[in-house]
């Protein structure tokens, strides 16, 4: 093989679109069976194609670079003795580079017959549209029952969704104020068990407890009072109410009473 | 090379007008003759079941369709546009479907937004239509489903409309709030 | 009206490639009679002293002129041949052509090289486009060839490309001998 120093230099040196295109040029050039490259004389010619580009003071692209760095572990991995049989039937260290360049190849193959049908094809020409007025037609709508059917599970999955908000923010408002009469009498009849007289303002404070909830603890003792479990005492207008707890009546009336409270 | 086939394709990569003087030129006959052929072209395109014509225009030639065929030409320009519907309008037509006939209101609750241009659009597109008023304070009008609704969905009734689960309806529909 | 005069008006008149769907629909035809239709056209044009000829790309048809006339149209002036493409511009495609859809980096792996500046320029020549992109981390774009790379290369389908015989490689490299 002749230096490939002087064949670099009359190259036109930057055609090369890759290192697989300067490799692919080497082999072709050496008459190199692609599937056994004498790496030796391949990496040579590689690296003085390399210097010879330095020399020129051209850019070296860095894949140039990584694949000279490849050639040469190629090499000394070929250098390297081989210890046993299991080590030569190892992967050959040219494999995957041999691999590239075939796949290469293909593909180098096949865009010289792009070119060459792009030649052919260039000599049939077209004619340039007539301005055709666009008319917008108004077609078949597509629709689909499936999606209708969706649409509508969603629509009211979001006014289940929003409704839930709004009435979680109702239910707030009504865990605070929501005070049932029934409670309030039980409440109540719950003091007056203990047998003893109190004040009402002082149980139901506004201090302590909502407007409603003083609303009806009021309802809920005139609850009371109507059942006969209790008396009641104002004795200034405006003023105080006292609760004294009466004796229950018969059972009887009782019920009735009840009864009719639950009406209420 | 025929001359005939030559002007064809010349013509035809050009599309505009060429004078009569380089089609000549470039068949490489007199002007005389490439007349003859240009008018024995013409009356061959005339003759035949050519889409295509020879036309002279003060001594320009030009191929230009037949007029006859515009309408097959217009053909072209009409936007294969197949309308769908948006996520908007298949939400108010489904709601619309499902609880007909049914208010304005009641639609815009359930969606939580405004639909008046939805319903517009559906209007327009026959797939509903105002069907009288409703009881109601202020007598809303009341919304149905067409028959072109039917249609266009493949129903043969109101029917057939694909079921809702009831476990799936929740229940805020019906207690809807009337804001 | 025949359909072939019908057909050969709206090509003439559409200039680009219109599908065979499009096609049908003008003429009134299913689509397997308006195949038929046109490849008889095509036959016809082909066998006759027609300067035009009907190609396909791909489920579109269009007219274009005979590759022979070349010289002819030359002569009118004015052709605008676009700049060829570059060896890098060619390989890229090759592979994108074969691999589609691929990514960047599996272009860069068989190329061995950077090929940003090549795909833009495949881009911008509207011979490739994106395709989406791939599962793969990063999810990088995907590239794929366009109905303008059949009609430049003169395929009708991406099927038409000539096999690579990929298969052959495996067989070589297991029968490496040990240097």
């Amino acid at each position: 093989m002749k230096s490939a120093l002087t064949d670099a230099c009359t190259l036109k040196l930057n055609n090369f679109e890759g290192p697989f295109d300067l490799l692919f040029f080497l082999i072709e050039k050496n008459k190199i069976d692609i599937y056994d490259i004498p790496i030796f004389e391949i990496t040579e010619q590689y690296m003085e194609y390399l210097a010879a580009m330095q020399e020129l003071d051209l850019e070296i692209a860095s894949e140039f670079l990584v694949m000279a760095a490849t050639l040469l572990h190629i090499k000394s991995c070929m250098l390297l003795p081989k210890h046993d049989e299991k080590d030569a039937e190892e992967l050959d260290p040219r494999e995957e580079l041999i691999l590239k360049l075939v796949t290469y190849k293909k593909y180098k193959e096949f865009s010289e017959i792009l070119k060459d049908r792009e030649a052919a094809w260039s000599k049939v020409h077209y004619k340039l549209p007539e301005i055709i007025p666009v008319i917008q037609q108004e077609e078949e709508l597509e629709v689909s029952p499936v999606i209708l059917r969706q649409c509508m599970m969603e629509v009211l999955n979001r006014s289940r969704e929003r409704m839930s908000n709004d009435s979680r923010k109702m239910q707030r408002i009504l865990d605070q104020e929501r005070v049932s009469l029934r409670a309030k009498v039980r409440e109540i009849l719950g003091i007056l068990a203990k047998g003893i007289k109190f004040c009402f303002s002082k149980v139901f404070s506004p201090l302590t407890r909502s407007r409603i909830e003083v609303a009806t603890g009021f309802l809920a003792l005139l609850e009371v009072v109507k059942m006969g479990r209790a008396s009641v005492d104002q004795p200034v207008a405006f003023g105080d109410i006292y609760v004294t707890p009466e004796k229950p009546k018969k059972k009887r009336e009782n019920r009735e009473t009840e009864k009719e409270s639950d009406l209420a | 090379m025929d001359c005939e086939t030559i002007i064809e394709a010349v013509l035809f990569a050009s599309g505009d007008p060429v004078p009569l003087e380089k089609l000549a030129e470039i068949i490489e006959k007199d002007k005389k003759t490439t007349r003859g052929i240009l008018a024995n072209m013409q009356y061959k395109f005339e003759h035949s079941a050519r889409g295509i014509m020879l036309r002279e225009l003060d001594g320009l030639w030009q191929l230009c369709t037949k007029p006859e065929l515009d309408i097959y030409i217009a053909k072209l320009g009409a936007l294969r546009k197949k309308p769908g519907l948006t996520q908007a309008a298949y939400e108010t037509l489904a709601i619309i479907a499902y609880n007909q006939p049914v208010t304005r209101a009641y639609i815009e609750q359930v969606r939580g937004v405004n639909s008046d241009s939805v319903i517009m659009t559906l209007m327009e597109r026959n797939l509903i239509r105002e069907a009288g008023r409703d009881d109601a304070p202020g007598r809303p009008k009341l919304y149905e489903t067409t028959d072109e609704f039917l249609r266009v969905f493949g129903f043969s009734s109101l029917r057939e409309l694909p079921p809702l689960e009831m476990n799936e309806i929740p229940e805020a529909v019906e207690t809807l709030p009337t804001d």
